[in-house]
């Protein structure tokens, strides 16, 4: 192994990433294509179908992030969605001033929702969110401090286990709870919608739903490829070491809650981007997205996948994506049993997910 | 149509007597049928008027129409008393609204006031001190000079001080003041700020006021006081009866649930099931839906066990995982058999309403009952852990598994048999939630979260710690909502666990040796 | 029973799907329908009913024979109270299905989330949900109150009728409560209430520990003033909300709670006798004593199958809705978005109440408000209802942001035309 | 004389039950200490103390002159130079035996360091010295998982060596070996001790003797005895402990 290049190593040393990473390149160039073939045509692909791909990919990365906190640091955070809706507030934020005098009160400065709940004037935390470049920032910078921090105070005082899954469940239901206020000045339970545009592009605009589309693609690869990077380099190595016998390496002499604070904070900031990528293309954001259950299934779709191994998340991401859409537009009453049911089966009969049935399974 | 009390026939039959009884009874008639009219004021009217004649079947006919018994015929406008559920057609029930109701009851009280029983006199005066006017101030002073029942003549004195505040004699104001000032009643309060807003000429009548207002005011803070301390604890029943089977689940076993809120949600349906079979012993169901709900809830625990967790054992994340997919499809079952719509549970006559302690304090029934309930279930889960041999052989296992199966405990069938005491506590949780909130498929998501804080909150392991840990909760989060408002108090009430969580992982009271941590 | 219950549902989805088989190959004689309601999730609770609702009515129509000479053809989809699988399932139905109209969305979010969806694409919605109001799309047609339609008559009554001089405006905190209480507290404002006699109070969803506010509430309603509370209080949140009324021994006659949330769907699944003699305010009650209204229960619990099954006011919004699409596909001669948007204004229908609603040209009804008071059965004693019509504003007349916005779409083409500036901002559709 | 460990006074009790109590012991450097006695003696809550798994309630723990163990936590204790082989063998089974040493081996072991340096030249060398120590050259590419009982004792042993610790606190060594790696053993600790301090807990006297030249005896807690091998076992004291059970 250490003779391969580090890039070929990363990019091709595992023939699922391998795989992966061809098929996301594919779709990223089909899908545009065929989508700008013209209406008539009947390979044509509608911007409906383009933006939902897009938004499988977001979840694809979220995905991804769960992954290399639980399947390779043993963290099951169960919170790892209020990191997503965080980045996409921030992303929302700026498209809600994007929106400018168009809102339907024509106000320059003040969002609908503040001036029928006649606000005067802005809040503190919505300034600077008309720069793009303040909101991207914030989308990094805000799920990393919220992870930083709890993560600090939990790692620090060794609250592992199934104690931290629940204490990053109540951390979820808290900020749902507070998002779903009005007094937030977010807009409480309707959050922010009706966005007009993005960097100056019609937000509804299919090429500018080919350029989400992409920057989904990329942030994908890009997120896959550094996790993967992370997870074959000696940090990976230590990290998984940690899994699998935490006190040992601290006797090697490896801080320990260093290490799961970096990779904490890092998915964390993962998910911010996912989220902050998510909400321009399916058009909006509210706390709804905190609801514990969702960090919950995001698990699941790692499980089902199979944990442990980054292609796995996406392909469970995609896969059980796929599945609820299908099943809520076909039988609805099915559904909750088919994702019960899910849980149940990955748990007992596939801990290793899909994946895991590929490969001659070592113990 | 033949069993109708007709009052037209008793009306023609009375005409036969006295002719001053004749002409009364013609304005009774006359009375009764501006009944027949579909504007409340009219109706209004007509009922002070007919209380107004004193007729012996006044009394009858007020109490029918409040009871939304009295009827019209279409044709002839007849009225009639009608006892039956469905009856005919061509009547057509003579309507109330609130207004009119009360204006009934008061009229009604009115006749009440010559009853013999003491009860039924008190509940009158109490009634008419409700919306005290003149005549019945009149017919109150005139009932003070015979009353003979104490508490009967305490309250029209009550009520009548507070007329008196209004009196031009200085001293009669002063004796009333005086009266008042034991008194907590709210009105008394308000006509004592009012007295003192259009500032009292009289010096002694001012400062006795004065001195009144302020004591009202000291005793009612401090049965506010109470009263908060009291919300805060029958909350806490409410997160400890929800917590303890967990308490059982995951404190003893180690054993992560997520489908403990969904026993509970069981237990609430089964007391509609219940109620269902039982429909005229609303009572009895709920007590017997508590040994049902346990049975119910406990044999569906024990499945979970069988069939799911026990080859998770040691491995409780995925524990975690499997059990709330158990969760997802207990909530779907529900849906499909009872649908998604909320279902009523009634509350048992003996379990609504509030035990008045005195104008300014009452507790609710079914919050006290709760908070009793929940002491029984706690002390019994006590009693079955310290003094059985089960209780003996679960607490050897939450130590030390090996050594256990070592002395020869048949740790499967123990496992089994906990986690299904577990689930039965829930249930009978269930029972008791069903009489305070929703009976619906998510009721059990609702109690999830806040469950686990209990328990680890309290201390993994450690019932008292559940019991303590919850009781804290709920009054914690009781006095900070009046200043919070109910979101951020429940919010504050979170963050503030998960940081005692990190201070001290162990929860309040660490459990010794072999803890369930994952 | 309840068994047969799901087996039905089951079996209308499969004949849903089937259906979408069945319309690729027929697609140019039938006339798509779209039904974009929860058939799970939070939401399921009320929308699934709308759902069975809208294909009762597509399923007479086509025993009429069709429209236009073809027939009705339903496409549901169920977007699991999902908000953004609202404009996701929106965006199928117009762009993939191709409907001609949709009928759907209960909470306002989900409307908030598909309206720029339908205004990109020039879809056509009917929203049959009383709402707050503060909205006029092109694209939509809002069948429910507005607030002037609810919120205003009843507190008018209250007021009037009632005597009621101290307040309490007790809401879930969303935007339906949020709006609706400031629109009344201007509006008791200009009336002369004080401000110490009007108390707010906001809970979460699903909130479920009254004691302390149904204390407060009590306190509040011991100062001496009648005392009347108006509740925008949200589905789950209500139950437990009335049983702490009638412990605290709270009744309709000391302390009258309005509810305009509260309807007889939400009823059946409560034990009403605490509620009795506790009131609400809506544009139709199932007990309403008319033809129409007999009717329409009638044939409801036909296609339903079951004799017991309630009916409740967004239901009307959607027969209204539904019937004045109809009539103005007819005298348009097609099903053309713009053609019939333009059509449907000054169309009238009869209502379920025995009185016509007519579309006006702020994409609103004229309806009457009828209070009602809870019976024991969970059914409402009509004890109050407006003179004549009241047509539905869009833009709250006492709200500063939108005194001066009027939405007008034949003479302005404007659904929030701003008088003062004489703009129409917002909903720029290119 | 240099002294590397001090132990003064140590008490620790959990619940109530002393496990030390106030124990007194020093190393030397480049001494090789044998630590016997009976179950519950305390010997593997001394090795706690050490290491800063367990702090002690009283008592003061020094590591040469400067360093107070009771201040470190455990990757600090392990930086300091104290190394420390389990009663109960616990390598990394999901790692190959390589990837056990290349964590194990000495070198800044900050999350950036181990993110983008690769490993240096020297840290290779050592680790396949060590292979070559422990013999598991062969094996080097196979997960640790996979291997015998008696080859994971000296991976482990190994993973200590690769440490560079100047302290090496080895619990129960040869537990479960067989006689010939038994004797591997002994020879390989020998060959430690000089370099490094060793402090070993044993029981099998044969191989206490085989290897020890001075012997520490801990009974409920404190130092009973200490001295050579045949001193020790002449001592009544411990010859009543030890038939005493």
């Amino acid at each position: 192994m250490p003779s391969k290049h580090p890039l070929v190593e990363l990019i091709a040393g595992e023939r699922g990433t391998a795989i992966f990473l061809a098929v996301l390149v594919v779709v990223c160039v089909i899908v545009p294509v065929l989508h700008a073939l013209p209406e008539s045509s009947a390979l044509h692909l509608s911007t409906y179908t383009m933006t939902l791909i897009g938004k499988y990919m977001t979840y694809a990365l979220l995905a991804v992030a769960v992954d290399l906190i639980w399947g390779y640091c043993g963290i099951l955070s169960l919170g790892h969605a209020a990191f997503f809706a965080l980045g996409g507030y921030a992303m929302g934020m700026y498209l809600m001033r994007q929106i400018g005098t168009r809102g339907v009160y024509g106000d320059p400065l003040l969002p609908d929702f503040m001036v029928f709940l006649n606000w005067k004037e802005l809040p503190w935390f919505w300034h600077g969110f008309d720069m793009f470049w303040f909101a991207a920032l914030m989308v990094i910078v805000v799920p990393g401090l919220l992870a930083l921090g709890f993560g600090w105070l939990a790692f620090r005082s060794r609250v592992t286990g199934v104690y931290l899954s629940i204490i990053t469940q109540a951390l979820t239901y808290a900020l749902m709870l507070a998002f779903f206020r009005n007094d937030m000045g977010l807009g409480g339970n309707n959050g922010l919608t009706d966005f007009k545009e993005i960097l100056g592009a019609p937000i509804n605009a299919p090429s500018t739903r080919v350029a989400l589309f992409v920057v989904s693609a990329a942030a994908l690869a890009f997120g896959y490829l550094a996790c993967r990077y992370l997870t074959i380099s000696r940090a990976g190595r230590v990290v998984q070491a940690i899994r699998d016998a935490e006190s040992r390496a601290r006797f090697i002499g490896y801080r320990v809650e260093r290490y799961k604070l970096g990779v904490f904070v890092f998915s964390a900031v993962l998910a911010g981007i996912a989220g902050a990528l998510y909400v321009p293309q399916v058009g909006i954001i509210n706390p709804s997205e905190f609801q514990p259950i969702n960090s919950i299934e995001v698990v699941i779709w790692v499980a089902v996948g199979g944990r442990g191994t980054l292609y796995g998340a996406v392909a469970g991401a995609v896969l059980v994506n796929y599945a609820k859409s299908y099943f809520t537009a076909a039988l609805p009453e099915f559904w909750l049993y088919a994702l019960g049911a899910m849980f149940v089966a990955v748990t007992l009969f596939l801990p290793r997910g899909v994946v895991g049935l590929r490969k001659a399974a070592p113990a | 149509m033949v069993r109708h009390v007709a009052l037209w026939m008793l009306i023609v039959a009375l005409a036969c007597q006295a002719a001053v009884a004749a002409d009364n009874d013609v304005a009774f008639s006359d009375a009764l049928a501006a009944l027949t009219t579909t504007n409340f004021k009219a109706k209004e009217q007509a009922a002070s008027a007919l209380a107004a004649l004193r007729h012996p079947d006044t009394r009858a006919t007020l109490q029918a129409l409040l009871d939304g018994q009295l009827y019209y015929r279409r044709d002839d406008k007849q009225v009639l008393i009608v006892k039956e559920e469905a009856p005919a057609d061509d009547l057509v029930r003579i309507s109330t609204n609130n207004q009119l109701r009360k204006t009934l009851k008061t009229l009604i009280a009115g006749f009440d006031l010559a009853d013999s029983s003491a009860q039924v006199r008190l509940a009158a005066v109490n009634e008419m001190l409700r919306a005290l006017d003149a005549q019945g101030a009149a017919a109150l002073r005139a009932q003070q000079e015979k009353e003979t029942d104490s508490r009967v003549r305490n309250s029209i004195r009550t009520g009548l001080a507070i007329v008196d505040l209004d009196s031009e004699d200085a001293n009669t104001r002063l004796a009333a003041v005086e009266v008042l000032t034991v008194s907590l009643n709210p009105d008394a309060y308000n006509g004592l700020n009012a007295l003192l807003a259009k500032r009292e000429p009289d010096a002694r009548v001012q400062a006795a006021a004065i001195d009144a207002v302020k004591r009202i005011e000291s005793s009612r803070s401090f049965y506010g006081a109470i009263e908060t301390l009291f919300f805060g604890l029958s909350l806490g029943s409410v997160l400890v009866l929800a917590a303890i089977g967990l308490a059982i689940t995951f404190g003893v076993m180690g054993v992560i649930n997520m489908a403990h809120g969904e026993l509970i949600m069981l237990g609430a349906y089964t007391t509609y099931v219940m109620q269902l079979l039982m429909p005229n012993h609303i009572g009895a169901s709920v007590l017997v839906s508590i040994p049902v709900a346990f049975v119910v809830a406990g044999c569906v625990g024990i499945l979970i066990e069988r069939g799911v967790v026990r080859f998770l054992y040691g491995r409780p994340l995925e524990t975690l995982l499997a059990t709330f997919g158990v969760s997802l499809v207990l909530q779907q079952i529900v849906r499909d058999v009872f649908t998604a719509n909320n279902r009523p549970v009634e509350t048992p006559a003996w379990m609504s309403g509030s035990l008045q302690f005195n104008e300014a304090l009452s507790i609710t029934y079914n919050r006290l009952y709760v908070v009793v309930f929940m002491l029984i279930v706690f002390s019994a889960l006590l009693l079955v852990l310290k003094r059985t041999t089960l209780g003996l052989k679960v607490r050897a296992v939450a130590q030390n598994r090996a050594m256990a199966r070592a002395m020869g405990v048949r740790t499967q069938w123990l496992d089994a048999m906990t986690f299904g005491l577990g689930s039965g506590i829930a249930g009978v949780a269930g029972v008791a939630l069903s009489q305070l909130t929703n009976v619906g498929p998510n009721l059990g998501q609702s109690y999830i979260i806040d469950s686990f804080m209990v328990v680890v909150f309290g201390g993994v392991g450690n019932l008292w710690g559940t019991l303590i840990g919850g009781m804290s909760l709920g009054v914690v989060n009781q006095l900070l909502e009046p200043y919070a408002g109910a979101v951020l108090a429940k919010i504050f009430v979170l963050v503030a666990l998960i940081l005692f969580i990190q201070r001290r992982p162990r929860g309040l009271f660490p459990q010794k040796g072999r803890a369930a941590e994952g | 029973m309840t068994a047969k219950l799901t087996l039905r549902s089951l079996a209308q989805s499969f004949v849903v799907v089937a259906l979408f088989a069945f319309s690729s190959a027929h697609a140019q004689d039938t006339i798509k329908v779209g039904v974009l309601h929860s058939l799970s999730g939070t939401m399921a609770i009320s929308e699934t009913t709308l759902k069975d609702t809208v294909l009762m009515l597509i399923e007479e129509q086509n025993r009429k024979g069709g429209l236009l000479g073809k027939k009705l053809q339903p496409v549901v989809v169920d977007p699991a109270s999902n908000w953004p699988l609202f404009a996701e399932k929106a965006e199928q139905l117009l762009v993939k299905d191709k409907v001609a109209v949709v009928f759907g969305c209960w909470t306002s979010v989900s409307r908030k989330s598909v309206l720029p969806v339908f205004e990109k694409n020039n879809g056509l919605l009917f929203y049959p949900v009383q709402y707050e109001g503060e909205e006029s799309s092109k694209n939509v047609f809002y069948t429910g109150a507005a607030p002037n339609q609810q919120a205003i008559p009843a507190v008018d009554y209250l007021m009037n009728d009632v005597g009621v001089k101290r307040w309490v405006l007790a809401g879930t905190d969303y935007v339906y409560p949020r709006t609706t209480n400031k629109i009344l507290e201007a509006y008791l404002k200009s009336k002369g209430v004080k401000s110490e006699d009007i108390m707010i109070n906001y809970t979460p969803f699903g909130h479920s520990d009254w004691q302390r506010i149904v204390a407060d509430i009590k306190k509040f309603g011991s100062a001496g003033k009648k005392t009347g509370v108006v509740s925008t209080i949200n589905g789950d949140a209500n139950v437990p909300f009335y049983k702490e009324l009638g412990n605290q021994k709270i009744s309709a006659e000391d302390i009258p709670v309005v509810a305009f949330s509260v309807g007889e769907e939400e009823l059946s699944g409560i034990d009403t006798k605490p509620l009795v003699g506790h009131l609400a305010a809506w544009n139709y009650f199932m007990s309403v004593d008319a033809p129409a209204n007999k009717k329409f229960i009638g044939e409801w619990r036909r296609f339903i199958k079951n004799p017991k099954r309630v009916s409740n006011d967004p239901m009307e919004a959607h027969v209204i809705g539904f019937n004045m699409w109809v009539k103005a596909v007819e005298k348009a001669k097609t099903t053309d978005v713009s053609k019939v948007t333009d059509a449907m204004i000054g169309i009238e229908v009869p209502n379920l109440t025995g009185g016509t609603a007519k579309m006006l040209p702020n994409h609103h009804l004229t309806k009457p408000v009828l209070i009602g008071e809870v019976r024991a059965d969970g059914q409402f004693d009509v004890v109050w209802q407006t003179e004549g019509l009241v047509p539905g504003d869009a833009w709250s007349d006492f709200l500063p942001g939108s005194k001066d916005i009027e939405a007008d779409w034949v003479k302005l083409k404007c659904g929030n035309y701003n008088l003062k500036t004489q703009k129409c901002s917002g909903q720029n559709y290119e | 004389m240099n002294r590397m460990l001090y132990l003064e006074d140590i008490s620790v009790s959990f619940d109530g039950f002393k496990a030390l109590n106030a124990l007194t012991l020093y190393i030397d450097a480049g001494e090789l200490r044998c630590v016997i006695g009976p179950n519950g003696a305390g010997k593997t809550t001394m090795m706690d103390v050490i290491t800063g798994k367990t702090r002690p309630d009283a008592g003061s723990a020094w590591f040469g002159q400067t360093t107070d163990l009771l201040k470190l936590t455990e990757p600090e204790i392990a930086e300091a130079g104290i190394g420390r082989k389990f009663q109960k063998p616990t390598v990394f089974e999901q790692h190959t035996v390589a990837e056990n040493l290349q964590l194990a081996v000495a070198g800044n072991k900050s999350l950036w360091a181990t993110l983008f340096a690769p490993l240096s030249a020297k840290q290779r060398e050592r680790i396949d010295e060590v292979l070559e120590t422990i013999r598991l050259q062969d094996r080097r590419d196979i997960r640790a998982g996979a291997l015998s009982h008696g080859q994971k004792q000296w991976l482990e042993i190994g993973m200590l060596l690769a440490q560079e610790p100047r302290l090496l606190l080895v619990d129960e060594p040869v537990a479960g070996m067989t006689p010939q790696e038994v004797e591997r053993t002994a020879e390989l600790l020998l060959s430690l001790a000089g370099k490094h301090s060793v402090m070993v807990v044993e029981h099998d006297m044969d191989f206490v003797r085989s290897i020890a030249n001075k012997v520490t005896v801990l009974h409920e807690g404190r130092v009973l005895a200490e001295g050579t091998i045949d001193d020790v076992q002449a001592d009544p004291r411990v010859v009543e402990v030890y038939l005493g059970q």
